[in-house]
């Protein structure tokens, strides 16, 4: 076995570890540990997915000295590869952006605390990522609950307390519906392991044995991680969540810790039901409709608001609604957008996160537009950096946002009943979606004779301007140079049938 | 013949509002999205204050369930619809139950070769008399390994929520035991005879985890409940002399760092095809089966003092 | 209706509990009736789960006088996930707990939507 | 065995149906508390005596215990309702 | 090649640079030379882009691929007939008003900020006539949306505010309707990039036929609001008055003929054969007799200068859009001129009402009495620009017209083929009817005017000159109408 092989492995148990040794470290010690495992775990998945490609198949890697039903596994394709990057990028972009917020709104001595959590998260992350095992994901699916429930309520305000309550309750119901979903499936098949599974379902299908517990299984497990991302009827912890944590806090969650259940649902999909075992249960049908009323109801909801945390954390969940459609469409294509649409809007959301950020502070601290107004001249490079994402969110060409957009038509009108309804909802989720970004943007740039806050200048904020910088180069790659990212989406699909 | 409308009565015509938008006059956003002109910046505390005050009475009005008939009744319509939900969610599940395959047969689907391996080869391959505790330390050991990980994040939770600083510390110390009598005779009387039993028995549970019933988990759940029967009997101020946060700290780290290592070592060799140099000893003596004693060592020290870190808290907010 | 209900009745009870501990989490204003609930709710699954492993007539999988034949133990899988799976429900109680903690030291409520009112009162 | 079985089953319901109707918190926990016992007894009867150990150690032990540290922490915080002084089960 | 992407991005960045770098002149000396050097720096802009333009015009033959957005989704560019028209529509206009605003724009606050966007917008422009497949042009469209809204609602005043959104949100949506329209071609097409006469696969038409009608309708509708078509007209007369002049010169002679490009490509890639005789084409070409003549009714019951002229562009857009919907060669060559001769007579007229607006604050017609007397020079352009809009002989706006009528005439269409020039007749005379009475009242102003209170009012060099051009090139576009065939003809074998 190539050394190469060994590097999944390294990544989630580095990451777990730094989490340990941070606990009794000081916090400047914990930030940099929490850098450079970051770093290095990106640069490691790098590696990886340079050799993935190259070699062209993905493997499997035992946890401990049993091979296949009786040990635990890992397995990493391409795509598992290219996710575990961009989760690294993403994540340490967004620790940059946020790391000047964060000693005022948490308490110094609980600062280590918080890059355990983000280690921990990291970990969790990468190993639903990786797994190729049913109960190891269900574990940690927990972990990575109860540290973005701590990512929440590190800044302790009524709000985010009560935000992480909701989020635990709707999180908790989310893992109870997936144990239970895997329980039933454990029963029907005797495996916990997703190639094993997959096999039993082949059979189990193949033979008309069994049928409505597998369909309840499979409506189970997915409900459960549509309730665990925030998908529209479930997304009322979401606003607060994302609104009043920390800057940090609020451009992971929404960026990764929901995109780490739906890839996970992508995962079950793939490997453990098999795709067209799923796309013959109704399944699809209910996730498209739910997504379809999340693109509107999750747009409106943002238009009224008059925050401008709240507004984009309403817009996560238009979003997320994007995401589930593809997935209803029940076609490859329909699955690339969506895997697309991850990365865009992980992308995106993040940079509109961190830049709302730059523009509140000089607003003094205040969210409402009233006092944004002009606030992109006091912060240029905030200012530029929201309007950059709020371009990619209208879906303005050369942004990453248009290019998810296009693999979403493309995919709908190659999906004969379901066509015209998702071009239409398209169509006006992205008007809406004009509607209330450009309303800010024009609002930032609207001058103010005369302001009460102070602006700040680029000597002051330089690491914050970097990382927005990198972010907004982050969109216009994955805006320019879509096609190797598309191609490498549909051959991390291909590998994991 | 045509009769002069006034241009009130004309403005409700539908010719009118017809023409309005021919022109383009007819705005649609007015009123519909917020942008309101620009306005100088001016500092107005009584027009705040009066606004807080209005708002307030908005919010009374429309959250005053016991006035508002029409919230009460979407109240009461979600709750009933909320138990019709669940109705629903149990025949459902009642009725895949009754499709599953029939519960304490040989022959269903869970009892396969894994399940066989395990039991067959179970003793020889990771030498343990007590096959779950070998399944769950050796053959699904990454499982366990995030199982104790997510003991540790949600103990990390805890003390971002409920520690506090030294001065509110001591304060909250007060106020919290101000409803009990202090050095209670008879508790303390038999939490002497009784602490160091159950301590005991805890470090048995541990140390017998790869022979009988038992393990880290339970084994040092039972300590902390010793620990914590201790500390309530005798109070905060004799348990830190031996226990304080520093050494929570500490034994965390060292017991889950060894476990990393350990399984990590364990891991690599594994999908490496190395050998493993840990000895797998004969079963059914104490000093058996390779990592799992030790495994099950950390584990209990490590749920031990999570547990009376987390009693602690929930108490004082430190100790 | 199949034909295992009956034989089933175990996880049919386990079902029930589900749905109880569902409807409590779901329901119930009251924050520490949630989580029991929520621990009832966890409890219903992992018995589910034992039920799996449990086979009539056979014993608890520690290996007595050597005899290692799969027809003298029940499947030790199910042990093993509930064991695991009990800890995770353990920690997460604890959590829930000091949230409520927090929560009622900030807002003097259990109540959810009571705190929502009071949120909106504030106005921030 | 089986008679015994659906017997502690049938008490798993009524434990679960009564907290949920409890008026009282501290009923309620109590309730929950012996709803684990019943579990545990449970469990020995479908031969897993790790989990009957642990469900024993934590559901009826620690579980409890933080629930009623729960209760007393927020009748201390309003400091009017004297009777929570039921911190102390263990084991 | 080069030439291409500098006359794009030189254009863009000099606006970028003085949006970044550009701070709100100052009062005082300081002010005064810093904007100095900012109107030098515009003007310096103005006229590199300009001659790379031209440059590119002359020298450009072959099309470049810039790099893929998708595996088949090239961003292409390349110079061909029709784009080579709007381009020099562009190339001229933009500068114009462009020198026409230094003087214009004295008075008002950040100035910096109005030529920013003033030069990416003239950038964007470039792309887009030079764009080479739909997408290209998808992108750029988006772009001159964006990038133009800050120039309506520069004033910041509530007005401009709700008018630049409404702006903003008309062309969005017509944009986004577009793009659908977009990804079915995408889907039946072989490629994007714009032919002759259709692209669509032969299995697709037989198959989708239907379907594809209606993708048609849909496109030219999106697009068609962004020319002001009769359902989404709405927004013209909301952004000109609003807009300083200059800015709403640009948009209506040129920013406004971004829609009419757009459709010419949308037909192209669809095929006059495929559209002919269906009912798209005579939905369409209701539509565009609609506009004509509501168009020409409301500007001739508008009393406000520049919402009378907003709603006659609204009306003479609709001529081009009606010369192709007919889809014959001659009205083709029609619509083309008109595109010429309208572009030079609106930005000569808007540039005129600004003038007039600068120097008196006068907005409303009936104001303006005696105005011709005041200022002679700008209402003499005035007039004749009136004249040339109205289709006398000897300007542009005859020539254009005639074509019109004759190739509708020929088209042999069943009803529209008569009713349409009769329409454009009875418009052509509204658009008399709510012209020339500005001049005749501006020249002779009646009896009771009271001549004391009169001053030479005439604007300074920067305003005059521009307008003088403009008009200049109206008239010589009609007295030598074949100095612009050339052009149209290439265009039109080419489009």
């Amino acid at each position: 076995m190539n050394f190469i092989c060994n590097i999944p492995f390294f990544s989630i148990l580095l990451s777990l570890f730094s989490g340990t040794v941070c606990s009794v470290l000081s916090a400047k010690a914990a930030k940099i540990v929490n850098r450079v495992v970051i770093l290095a775990v990106g640069l490691m998945s790098a590696i990886l997915l340079l050799y993935l490609l190259s070699t062209g198949e993905s493997f499997i890697y035992w946890m401990g000295h049993f091979p296949a039903p009786w040990g635990n596994e890992i397995r990493a394709g391409v795509l598992e590869a290219g996710m575990a990057l961009f989760f690294c990028i993403i994540m340490y972009l967004s620790m940059a952006g946020g790391a000047h917020k964060l000693p005022g709104e948490v308490v110094e001595s609980k600062h280590n605390l918080y890059y355990i959590l983000v280690n921990l998260l990291l970990s969790s992350l990468l190993a639903l990522v990786y797994t190729n095992d049913m109960f190891t994901a269900y574990v940690f699916v927990e972990i990575n609950t109860i540290s973005a429930c701590g990512l929440i309520m590190i800044r302790q305000v009524g709000r985010t307390i009560e935000a992480a309550v909701r989020y635990m309750i709707m999180s908790l119901l989310g893992s109870g519906l997936l144990l239970f979903g895997l329980c039933i499936m454990y029963d029907l098949t005797g495996h916990l392991l997703m190639s094993n599974i997959k096999e039993s379902v082949g059979l189990i299908v193949a033979n008309g044995e069994y049928q409505i517990p597998l369909i309840v299984s499979v409506a189970l497990m997915c409900t459960g991680l549509c309730i665990k991302s925030a998908l529209f009827p479930f997304h009322a912890w979401l606003p607060d969540a994302y609104g009043y944590s920390t800057v940090s806090s609020a451009a992971i969650l929404s960026s990764l810790v929901s995109k780490g259940y739906i890839f996970l649902l992508i995962k079950i999909i793939y490997r453990v039901i098999g795709f067209s075992v799923f796309n013959s249960t109704r399944m699809i049908d209910v996730l498209f409709v739910f997504g379809l009323m999340g693109m509107i109801f999750g747009s409106l909801s943002a238009i009224k608001e008059n925050d401008v945390r709240r507004m984009i954390a309403f817009s996560s969940v238009a979003q997320i609604g994007y995401i589930y459609m593809g997935f209803g469409m029940g076609t490859q294509a329909g699955m690339v957008a969506s895997i697309f649409h991850i990365l865009s809007h992980a992308a995106t959301k993040s940079l509109l996160f961190i830049a709302a950020i730059g523009l509140t502070d000089v607003s003094g601290g205040s969210r409402r537009f009233a006092d944004l107004t002009g606030s992109a001249y006091r912060n240029k490079w905030a200012g530029v950096a929201f309007t950059a994402g709020s371009l990619s969110m209208v879906g303005v060409p050369l942004f990453s946002g248009f290019i998810s957009k296009l693999l979403f038509a493309q995919a709908a009108v190659q999906v004969e009943g379901k066509m015209l309804a998702s071009l239409i909802v398209l169509g006006i989720s992205t008007v809406l979606n004009a509607v209330y970004f450009m309303k800010t943007v024009i609002r930032i740039y609207t001058a103010t004779t005369e302001t009460p806050y102070e602006g700040i200048t680029f000597r002051h904020m330089k690491a914050y301007a970097v990382t927005l910088v990198f972010f907004i180069l982050l969109n216009v790659i994955l805006g320019v140079s879509s096609q190797p990212v598309v191609d490498m989406i549909g051959q991390g699909l291909a590998m994991f049938a | 013949m045509s009769r002069k409308k006034t241009a009130e009565e004309y403005e409700k015509t539908f010719a009118f509002r017809f023409f309005r938008w021919l022109s383009g006059e007819k705005d649609p956003y007015i009123g519909n999205v917020e942008m309101q002109p620009q306005k100088k910046y001016e500092p107005d505390h009584e027009a705040a204050l009066r606004r807080e005050k209005e708002h307030d009475a908005i919010m009374d009005k429309v959250y005053d369930t016991g006035h508002n008939r029409w919230l009460h009744l979407f109240h009461r319509l979600y709750q009933t619809t909320s138990v019709l939900f669940c109705l629903f969610l149990i025949a459902l599940l009642l009725v895949t139950v009754s499709y599953l395959p029939a519960n304490g047969t040989v022959t269903r689907p869970v009892n396969n070769e894994v399940s066989a391996r395990y039991i067959e080869k179970g003793l020889e391959e990771t030498g343990a008399v007590n096959i779950v505790a070998g399944m769950i330390l050796d053959y699904r050991a990454f499982d366990t390994l995030g199982e104790s990980h997510v003991l540790f994040v949600a103990t990390i939770t805890v003390l971002i929520l409920l520690r506090l600083n030294k001065t509110e510390k001591d304060e909250a110390e007060v106020s919290d035991r101000r409803f009990e009598p202090k050095n209670d005779a008879i508790l303390q009387v038999v939490a002497t005879f009784l602490v160091p039993v159950i301590i005991i028995f805890g470090i048995y549970i541990i140390l017998n985890g790869h022979l009988g019933p038992g393990g880290g988990f339970s084994g040092g759940a039972v300590i902390g409940a010793g620990l914590v029967l201790y500390l309530n009997a005798f109070g905060f101020k004799k348990t830190e002399r031996f226990f304080t946060e520093k050494t929570y700290k500490w034994v965390c780290f060292f017991s889950l760092s060894f476990y990393c290592l350990a399984k990590s070592y364990s891991f690599y060799t594994g999908a490496n095809h190395l050998h493993s140099v840990i000895p797998k000893g004969t079963p059914g003596a104490i000093l058996s089966s390779g990592l799992i004693l030790p495994l099950n060592i950390a584990v209990g020290l490590v749920v031990a003092c999570t547990i009376y870190a987390f009693y602690a808290m929930f108490r004082k907010g430190g100790f | 209706m199949g034909p295992n209900l009956f034989a089933n009745y175990g996880e049919a009870v386990s079902a029930i509990l589900f749905c109880i501990g569902f409807t409590n989490l779901l329901l119930q204003t009251n924050l520490i009736k949630k989580i029991i609930g929520l621990n009832i709710m966890d409890s219903a699954i992992y018995l589910f789960l034992a039920e799996k492993g449990y086979i009539t007539g056979r014993v608890a999988p520690i290996v007595a006088d050597g005899v290692t034949s799969t027809e003298s133990y029940i499947n030790p899988i199910p042990s093993g996930l509930v064991l695991t799976g009990i800890v995770v429900s353990v920690s997460v109680t604890a959590l829930m707990l000091s949230l409520t903690i927090r929560l009622y030291t900030r807002y003097h409520t259990l109540d959810l939507d009571e705190i929502s009112t009071q949120l909106k009162r504030e106005g921030k | 065995m089986t008679a015994f079985q659906i017997i502690l089953m049938g008490l798993l319901i009524i434990c679960a149906v009564s907290v949920s109707f409890s008026k009282n918190l501290l009923n309620a926990i109590l309730i929950y508390m012996s709803f684990s016992l019943v579990m545990s007894m449970l469990w020995i009867c479908l031969e897993s005596p790790d989990l009957a150990i642990t469900e024993a150690a934590v559901g009826a032990g620690i579980t409890s215990v933080l629930f009623f540290v729960t209760l007393k922490k927020i009748h201390a915080i309003d400091a009017s309702d004297p009777e929570a002084k039921e911190e102390k089960e263990n084991e | 090649m080069y030439l291409i992407l500098l006359s794009i991005l030189f254009p863009a960045a000099a606006g970028l640079f003085l949006l970044i770098r550009g701070r709100t002149p100052l009062s005082g000396e300081k002010g005064n030379t810093d904007r100095k050097t900012l109107l030098a720096l515009t003007g310096c802009f103005l006229v590199i882009t300009a001659s790379l333009v031209f440059a590119s015009l002359l020298t450009v033959k072959e099309g470049f691929t810039l790099f893929f957005l998708t595996k088949t989704l090239p961003i292409y560019f390349r110079i061909d007939g029709v784009g080579r028209l709007f381009s020099l529509l562009a190339v001229i206009v933009l500068p114009c008003a462009g020198f026409f605003s230094f003087a214009y724009m004295k008075h008002e606050e950040r100035e910096s900020r109005y030529y920013g966007f003033y030069l990416l917008v003239f950038g964007v422009l470039n792309g887009l006539c030079f764009a080479g497949n739909l997408i290209t042009f998808y992108l750029f469209f988006e772009l001159l949306t964006l990038s133009s809204m800050p120039l309506v609602l520069h004033s910041g005043s509530k007005e401009a505010v709700m008018a630049g959104l409404k702006y903003l949100f008309y062309s969005l949506c017509g944009a986004y309707a577009a793009l659908f329209g977009i990804y079915f071609l995408y889907q039946n097409c072989d490629s994007l990039t714009f032919t002759t006469d259709g692209a669509l696969r032969a299995s697709a038409i037989t198959q989708q036929g239907g379907f594809l009608l209606l993708t048609a309708f849909v496109m030219l509708l999106g697009f068609g609001v962004k020319a002001g078509m009769f359902p989404m007209h709405a927004w013209l007369p909301a952004a000109h008055p609003v807009a300083p002049a200059p800015a709403s010169a640009v948009l209506s002679a040129v920013i406004v003929k971004a829609g009419v490009l757009a459709i010419i490509r949308v037909l192209a890639m669809f095929g006059k054969d495929f559209l002919r005789g269906t009912w798209v084409q005579s939905g369409w070409i209701i539509l565009t007799l609609v506009t004509v003549f509501m168009g020409s009714l409301l500007a001739y019951r508008e009393p406000v200068l520049k919402k009378r002229l907003a709603y006659s562009t609204v009306s003479q857009i609709s001529y081009i859009l009606f010369g192709l919907a007919v889809m014959d060669e001659t009205s083709f060559t029609g619509a083309l001129f008109h595109v010429l001769a309208h572009g030079f007579v609106k930005a000569a007229l808007f540039l005129c009402a600004g003038a007039i607006i600068y120097k008196t604050g006068k907005t409303r017609v009936e104001e303006m009495r005696g105005i011709g007397k005041e200022m002679p020079l700008t209402m003499w352009c005035f007039t004749i620009a009136s004249l040339g809009l109205i289709g006398i002989p000897p300007t542009g706006g005859f020539v254009s017209k005639w074509y019109l009528a004759l190739g509708s005439l020929e088209s042999g269409l069943p009803v529209f083929g008569v009713l349409g020039p009769v329409i454009l007749l009875l418009s052509a005379l509204l658009t008399a009817g709510y012209l020339l009475p500005l001049t005749i009242h501006g020249f002779f102003p009646g009896a009771d005017y009271d001549y004391g209170s009169l001053q030479k009012k005439e604007p300074c060099k920067l305003m005059t000159v521009p307008v003088f051009i403009l008009t200049f090139l109206s008239v010589l576009i009609g007295l030598f109408p074949n100095l612009v065939d050339g052009i149209i003809v290439m265009a039109a074998a080419r489009r």
